[in-house]
């Protein structure tokens, strides 16, 4: 199998994902769209590791599969606190802070 | 392809095991920094509230603690030459030590800052200095890590922390708001780099930075000598640089710090503006002095480019700005941007460019967190942190209107304080260089030296000559452990500028070890 | 022939010597004490000040005056080494013992067999050179580069240090009575002892880095000064101008500093540097290109066209901090620098020998330029500042035609009596409340006569009458233009014609422009009026604080303020005699000329050019003298006469001929023929042609006395002053602030619209994000 | 696509059933990634994103590191994707269609993203361009010491399957201790900082 085929499959993600956490107004969709781009990554990881014939393409993987979920873990976190105090998780609402 | 290993067939194949050689006194700062972490958890959960007023000193004590083993390995490292670990993933040398120092002390200036912010504000207390000890545990960890993984699980580290940090007032709209800014940022920013670093991993299918940067220079296909960069070396080195641009607020990635400073409580903007900023100093410097430094090619122009970007937006966009947090924000966008200049000569003038960036880092550290340390004391009287609020501090607070100015004129870079000789290092060490380029970042360096005074004065000139709003002269009640920051910062201040020696000596650092 | 002799011969067909030693007097290695002693009174000062009798003026006045007297003292082991250091070292090597002798020689000037032609003249000059005294240490280490300070004591440095000391031990005194009861006393002190720390410092640099932090650190004391009574928006205001106007000229110093340090193989000592430039081992380009950066901060700190602008303003400022800071030390320190780095600008500039330069050039412009904005200033202080800048454009244009020492000579005197001058205008203001000339003085000679006498001696010296000080020194100038055969004058290092006319002229300015201070201030009636309580707010002084005393009559002050102003008379009247021009006197006296470029120019120094010296010229002196008076003469015929006798049939005090069409009206009908450009064809016609019948004789004359005299004097008083003003609006208030505050606008600007993008959109950043990721990485791939 | 059928004209040694399983993966993953940012109901985009971190996991498989496939199933489609769902249920999204998920910036995504995507894709071609994995990357893990009952302190040896999963562990332990350590400070320091930030006071 080809190498770029992965790769490429990891672009069309990680692109989608970047789509998405532009356009999405809800949190928790952001949220979701940071996921796949951080899964993107992971194919690479992967891919690159099988390509050159070493477990550290799955090691880097888990770690950012463990990050990752730590990183969402706190997200919500903030995205409920928000929600609480604001009744609302629509990203483009929050902009106290600007200029 | 093999779908054997789906289908579960064993194959017979054996692989040692080898216990890794762990050198314990090199890796004692971040265990002890655990070890008090991981008490002021246990004390929390234990004692309750009973403990709540011990739980900032412990933590101060855990970092002064932390500094005894940085010492001795300093001392030891004389002697010996660095400390390499696990492959060379984990680095002990001059520059690791005097940059998990720097941590240290501004962790612990902004413990001091932070005592009786978070305690009089109602905030979870051993909660915040737990988290605080861990991002801190990052930043001494990434200083020594000469290896993606270490790099991204150490950036990570002291990162999250801080988000959650960010967002420690909960009741307020603002912080939370600043704190989800950074988060996002924060992650947008870590997914680029992973791919960055993927791509980089792919190339060289290694993640020890200097197995990466000798891989840079041939064709990871056929092997052949690379006279200049691939795209794929170049998207990849650029992605992982952007990640930390993004860190140290470089313009164009900058447009979350002024939101989340001027948001989040003013301990941890302080946090975030000087420890948090110099982590991603250091591994940007560590990435292009020992990961990257073969593809000169491609990190000085894009070093150009955000230097170049950084102090003019910095600047610009201060000179409007009507918050000092704020103002702080941007102006260290255009410090930033100093900062990132020598990067952009590495290639050429490397030691000098190290060291300058180190002195640099050793004095904005001193320079900043006083400046909020004296934001933060009139914050307490004034309740805002408005530009308008500083107006007349001479009257009622002259000692922090010395400082302030103390602290502004250094940040300007007017000898003999602090800054100037931060500024005249990197000025130097661009200029030395001699090429066209480097010439014209000097010239933008000049230039916006002159453009950042007029804000800082500006501020100088409020405290000094405007009235004190209502003309309330009531004076500011310090608590101690504030006084005690101010007293750091400005004799740091001080004497980093009258005897530039003194920090010098220290940063004169030769190329990172890279294991 | 001995054998001495023949040494001194060897040293001077040799290569120059090098021009300095480790070794000499005590004191001038250990000059250093100057600087340190007032930045140890600033801290006492700022810590026990307050709490001490006199709040701390005390520590200040000790302080000075101990310098004061190291800086004699100096000055004394100065001449002493540089007539006997050079014939020690002989002694040293022929094994003589002869230096008694040689001590005798210098001093006494006894004519000597040995010694006879460098006496006489600069061509021995070489053989008996100037060996300036060093001292260093190491301040830092970085990257392997020693980073030295030091102290530099030649002739130049040892002359400022007796110039800052005196100056500032003066403004001290006078600051007692001026500031007194003032809230901020203490600071002030503290501030002043910090300055003078700072300048001293600046004084002695030996390398440049050290030359940069002394030159930094008077700017923020400057800063600190001019905005001492901060209360007042504009006081603050021009204390903020006058800092960033000067950081626009520090750029030019950092870059020119640092490239003269690459330049000349990674060194900071201002001694290599020039010995290099002079030895032709730097390119003449680079020498060029560092010479052009550093005249920016030449033009910034020195207040030269078109930085000037901040220094009238910096008059807000109190005034004895105007007399030390913005007339006798701090604004020189970029006439210091040049002739400092003499070598780098004599090559990089290529003085020698070519008609124009950009240093004389811009010193002549200055001069003449300021002159004219002189003269429609209504505040006394601005005046005296746009008389500064015209006197500093002499000192950089003398640099600039190579005339070193007549440079450093009128800075010398210049420091004296515009430090009288504007102590002077202090005195006189601290008396009225106000420095606006034709609201609240005139007839100031009735109520202050010590002050008025101090004032018009210092006045003929700024004006350059003989035997006044600036005389001496603006003769100086004129003559190392050199070259212009018309007044006889020879010699000098090129054809410098413009600048010649250019000073000749801006001589019969500052005539002019100083007559009518005088007028102002001190003739006429007292037009100190009622209203005088806006009028502080209006200008927003000092004598605030005096408010108690608003009514009252002005009066002279005490010993605090005469004092000074007594001791900078006399300095400003016989100071110019220790450089008498070769040739003025003949006989046993004769060693007594040129003391000035005898012990001051480090001549046949490795580190200074071989600069010609041109010959003084009778005709000159005096030509130039007679056009200084001619511009006195007709603003005396306008003030004196003209306004004079206006005002007394007005029964008023004027201050300028009234010559709106009311005023025509009246004048027509008083019978006195006010002439104004545009009646000036019809009072001619008329009284020629209608005149002509009778009395042709006597009618002629009044006719001449009436109507070309007057119209004369008036319509050279009135076209300076048009232009003076026209320039003043236009260029100086328009154009150059203009430009100056342009930059600060368009920045602004530039970061408002930079700042919409901070929109507060999260999604908006993240979008920011990665595209700047992407065009990053695109141009990286694409372009690059 | 196109090197696919040039290395089946070519007559290479091709894996014809991979490739249709991968291609349909790829598709459905895509196609499913595409709803997740498209989709205007925050229940569905969340059950999209299950099949897209499931696509993902197949191709790790096809990449053979089954370690990474298990973990990705066990920890994003087991815990992250139920704790995005309480999230969903905690904010109280609307079950149905919502038409204020998406903003007026999709111009400017799109441009960014497509703008990304031409690089990305440039580059990886530029620098990969028909570049063949190796058949099986584990045959790469060198057989270092024979199988030994003897354990000393220093050296464990053990018998292993040969799977990925072994080498992924030991890489972990030899050289990766330090940010394996970071990575559990991490966690606990997120766990506590989530339940002071997420719980009510």
């Amino acid at each position: 199998m080809l190498l770029n085929q992965f790769l490429l499959l990891a672009a069309v993600l990680f692109c989608l994902g970047v789509y998405g956490v532009i356009t999405r107004k809800n949190g928790v969709m952001v949220l979701m769209s940071i996921e796949m781009i951080l899964n993107a990554v992971n194919i690479n990881l992967v891919a690159f590791g099988a390509f050159n014939g070493t477990p550290i393409g799955s090691v880097f993987a888990l770690f950012v599969i463990a990050v990752a979920a730590a990183e969402v873990g706190i997200g919500l976190a903030i995205v409920l606190l928000i929600y609480r105090n604001k009744k609302s998780i629509d990203f483009s609402e929050v902009d106290l802070l600007k200029g | 392809m093999d779908f054997t290993a789906l289908a579960g067939l064993p194959v017979a194949d054996v692989v040692a095991f080898t216990r890794p050689a762990i050198d314990w006194h090199a890796v004692a700062p971040e265990l002890i920094l655990l070890g008090f972490g991981a008490l002021l958890t246990l004390i929390d959960v234990i004692f309750l509230d009973r403990a709540k007023q011990y739980t900032a000193a412990l933590a101060g004590v855990g970092l002064l603690a932390t500094m005894v083993p940085i010492l001795t390995l300093a001392n030891d490292i004389s002697e010996t030459g660095p400390r390499v670990m696990f492959d060379g993933a984990f680095v002990v040398d001059e520059f690791a030590l005097i940059m998990k120092a720097v941590f240290i002390l501004s962790g612990y200036v902004v413990i001091l800052l932070s005592t009786n912010y978070i305690g009089e504000g109602d905030y979870w207390e051993s909660e915040y200095y737990g988290l605080m000890l861990s991002s801190i545990l990052g930043m001494v960890v990434m200083a020594s890590s000469r290896d993606l993984i270490s790099i991204f699980v150490a950036f990570e580290l002291l990162s999250i922390p801080s988000y959650m940090l960010a967002t420690w007032k909960k009741r307020s709209l603002e912080s939370n708001e600043a704190g989800l800014k950074y988060y996002l940022m924060g992650v947008f920013a870590s997914a680029i780099m992973l791919y960055g670093m993927s791509l980089l991993f792919g190339v060289s299918g290694e993640t020890i930075l200097t197995k990466v940067n000798a891989s840079l220079t041939s064709d990871p296909l056929t092997g052949d000598a690379l006279s200049s960069s691939t795209p794929i070396l170049t998207l990849g080195i650029i992605f992982v640089i952007v990640g930390f641009a993004f860190k140290v607020s470089a313009a164009p990635f900058h447009s979350w710090a002024p939101d989340t400073y001027s948001g989040a409580p003013i301990p941890v903007t302080a946090f975030l503006a000087v420890a948090s900023k110099i982590a991603g100093f250091v591994a940007l410097v560590q990435l292009v002095f020992v990961g990257f430094y073969a593809r000169a090619d491609v990190f000085q122009p894009l070093m150009w480019i955000l230097a170049a970007a950084s102090m003019i937006i910095g600047n610009l966009v201060a000179l409007r700005q009507t918050d000092i947090v704020r103002l702080m924000a941007y102006s260290g966008v255009a410090q930033a941007g100093f900062i990132l200049a020598p990067l952009a000569v590495a290639g050429d003038v490397g030691d000098q460019a190290l060291s300058s960036i180190v002195s640099y880092l050793a004095i904005y550290a001193a320079m900043n967190l006083g400046a909020f340390a004296v934001i933060l004391a009139a914050a307490r009287k004034t309740g805002s942190t408005s530009i308008e609020s500083m107006n007349g501090l001479f009257s009622y607070a002259p000692g922090l209107a010395v400082a302030m100015t103390i602290f502004m004129f250094a940040l300007a870079g007017i000898p003999p304080l602090g800054g100037w000789f931060a500024k005249f290092q990197i000025f130097f060490a661009v200029v030395e260089q001699g090429g066209t380029w480097a010439i014209l970042l000097g010239v933008l360096l000049a230039v916006n030296s002159v453009i950042a005074l007029y804000y800082y004065a500006a501020v100088a000139r409020r405290i000094w000559a405007d009235e004190a709003p209502n003309g309330d002269l009531t004076p500011i009640r310090i608590p101690a452990s504030l006084s005690a920051a101010l007293v750091l910062t400005v004799v740091a201040t001080l004497v980093f500028g009258f005897l530039p020696g003194s920090i010098s000596q220290f940063t004169d650092v030769g190329l990172i070890a890279g294991g | 022939m001995s054998l001495s002799s023949l040494l001194l011969f060897a040293a001077d067909a040799g290569p120059a010597l090098p021009g300095y030693t480790f070794a000499g007097p005590w004191i001038l290695r250990n000059v250093w004490l100057l600087p340190l002693i007032p930045a140890l009174s600033f801290l006492a000062i700022l810590f026990f000040g307050k709490r001490l009798p006199f709040k701390g003026a005390e520590i200040g006045i000790a302080s000075v005056l101990s310098i004061l007297a190291l800086a004699i003292v100096a000055n004394i082991a100065w001449f002493d080494h540089r007539d006997n250091y050079e014939s020690e070292k002989a002694e040293d090597a022929a094994g003589l013992l002869l230096s008694d002798e040689y001590a005798t020689v210098a001093i006494d000037g006894e004519p000597d067999s040995l010694l006879l032609s460098a006496d006489a003249g600069e061509g021995g000059e070489a053989a008996h050179g100037s060996t300036a005294v060093r001292n260093e240490a190491t301040w830092f280490q970085s990257g392997g580069q020693e980073f030295k300070v030091g102290t530099l004591v030649d002739g130049q440095a040892v002359m400022m240090l007796f110039v800052v000391t005196f100056i500032s031990t003066l403004v001290h005194v006078f600051s007692t009575e001026y500031v007194a009861g003032d809230r901020r006393y203490t600071h002030y002190f503290a501030f002043l002892s910090l300055f003078t720390a700072s300048m001293l410092l600046l004084v002695v640099s030996a390398s440049t880095i050290q030359f940069i932090t002394a030159w930094e650190l008077v700017g923020v004391c400057s800063f600190a000064l001019i905005g001492h009574w901060w209360e007042e928006k504009p006081n603050s205001d021009a204390a903020l101008k006058a800092f960033l106007t000067n950081r626009v000229g520090d750029i030019g110093l950092l870059v020119g500093m640092i490239i003269l340090f690459f330049s000349a193989g990674q060194t900071f000592d201002i001694v290599k540097i020039n010995t290099m430039a002079l030895a032709g081992e730097i390119p003449q380009r680079n020498l060029t290109i560092a010479a052009l950066c550093l005249m920016a901060a030449v033009m910034s700190k020195s207040g030269q066209f078109i930085l000037h602008t901040w220094l009238p303003d910096a008059m807000a400022g109190p005034t004895p901090v105007s007399a030390l800071i913005h007339a006798a030390t701090m604004v020189v320190a970029g006439v210091y620098m040049i002739a400092r780095l003499y070598g780098v600008f004599f090559v990089g500039f290529s003085i020698e020998g070519s008609p124009v330069n950009p240093m004389a050039l811009i010193g002549m412009f200055t001069l003449i330029f300021a002159g004219l904005l002189a003269f429609v200033q209504d505040d006394i202080k601005k005046v005296l500042a746009y008389s500064t800048v015209s006197q500093l454009g002499y000192m950089v244009m003398a640099l600039g035609v190579g005339a070193w020492t007549a440079g450093m000579f009128h800075l010398f005197t210049h420091a004296f009596f515009k430090a009288g001058l504007f102590l002077g205008a202090g005195s006189v203001a601290h008396s009225v409340h106000s420095f606006d000339m034709k609201k609240d003085m005139g007839g100031m000679r009735k109520f202050m006569p010590t002050t008025y006498k101090t004032f018009i001696i210092c006045t003929l010296a700024l004006v350059g009458i003989f035997p006044f000080a600036g005389f001496w020194s603006k003769d100086e100038i004129l003559v190392g233009t050199g070259g212009w055969g018309l007044f006889g004058g020879t010699g000098g290092n090129g054809n410098y014609t413009l600048m010649l006319i250019g000073g000749i002229f801006g001589a019969a300015l500052t005539g002019a422009y100083m007559t009518r201070v005088i007028y102002l201030t001190f003739f006429g009636e007292f037009r100190h009026v009622a209203h005088h309580d806006d009028h502080a707010v209006d200008h927003g002084h000092a004598d605030d604080a005096h408010d108690a005393h608003a009514n009252h009559d002005p009066h002279e002050h005490g010993p605090a303020i005469t004092i000074p102003l007594i001791l900078l008379a006399g300095f400003a009247t016989l100071i110019g005699l220790v450089n008498l021009p070769p040739g003025f006197i003949t006989g046993n006296l004769e060693s007594w000329q040129e003391r000035f470029f005898h012990f001051y120019e480090p001549s046949a120094a490795a580190y200074f050019p071989a600069i010609a010296h041109g010959t003084p010229s009778y005709t000159l002196a005096i030509f130039a003298s007679v056009v200084g008076l001619l511009g006195v003469g007709l603003a005396y015929f306008y003030y004196f006469v003209l306004v004079d006798r206006k005002s007394k049939a007005m029964g008023e005090s004027l201050t300028e001929l009234p010559n709106g069409p009311t005023s025509k009206f009246g004048i027509l009908k008083a019978g006195h023929t006010l002439l104004v450009e545009k009646y000036y064809l019809d009072h001619l016609y008329t009284d020629v042609i209608a005149g002509g019948t009778k009395g042709p004789l006597a009618k002629a004359v009044y006719w001449f006395n009436q109507n070309v005299l007057d119209a004369t004097v008036d319509g050279v008083g009135r076209t300076s002053v048009i232009a003076g003003k026209a320039v003043y609006e236009h260029i100086d208030q328009t154009v150059i602030d203009g430009a100056v505050n342009l930059s600060g606008v368009v920045s602004s600007e530039t970061g408002a619209g930079l700042r919409k993008t901070q929109n507060g959109k999260i999604q908006q950043y993240a979008a920011y994000l990665f595209a700047g990721a992407t065009l990053l990485a695109g141009v990286l791939i694409f372009v690059i | 696509m196109i090197s696919l059928l040039a290395q089946i004209s070519n007559g290479d040694d091709l894996y014809v059933a991979q490739n249709i399983f991968w291609w349909f993966f790829a598709i459905v993953t895509v196609i499913a990634a595409v709803k997740v940012v498209t989709t205007d109901n925050i229940v569905h985009a969340a059950l999209h994103l299950v099949i897209v971190l499931a696509g993902v996991a197949v191709q790790f498989v096809f990449l053979g590191s089954e370690f990474a496939a298990a973990t990705q199933v066990l920890v994003y489609i087991g815990a992250i994707v139920v704790l995005l769902l309480f999230g969903i249920m905690l904010t109280r999204g609307s079950l149905g269609d919502d038409g204020l998920v998406d903003t007026e910036r999709r111009g400017l995504g799109a441009l960014v993203a497509l703008l990304l995507f031409g690089l990305m894709a440039f580059s990886l071609v530029d620098g990969f361009e028909d570049v063949l994995l190796p058949e099986d990357s584990r045959n790469l893990v060198e057989v270092t010491t024979p199988i030994d009952t003897d354990i000393d302190d220093d050296e464990f040896i053990r018998q292993t399957r040969g799977s990925d999963t072994a080498a992924i562990g030991d890489a972990i332990f030899e050289s990766y201790i330090v940010p394996f350590e970071a990575v559990s400070v991490l966690l606990l320091a997120a766990l506590i900082g989530a339940v002071v930030i997420a719980r009510k006071e």
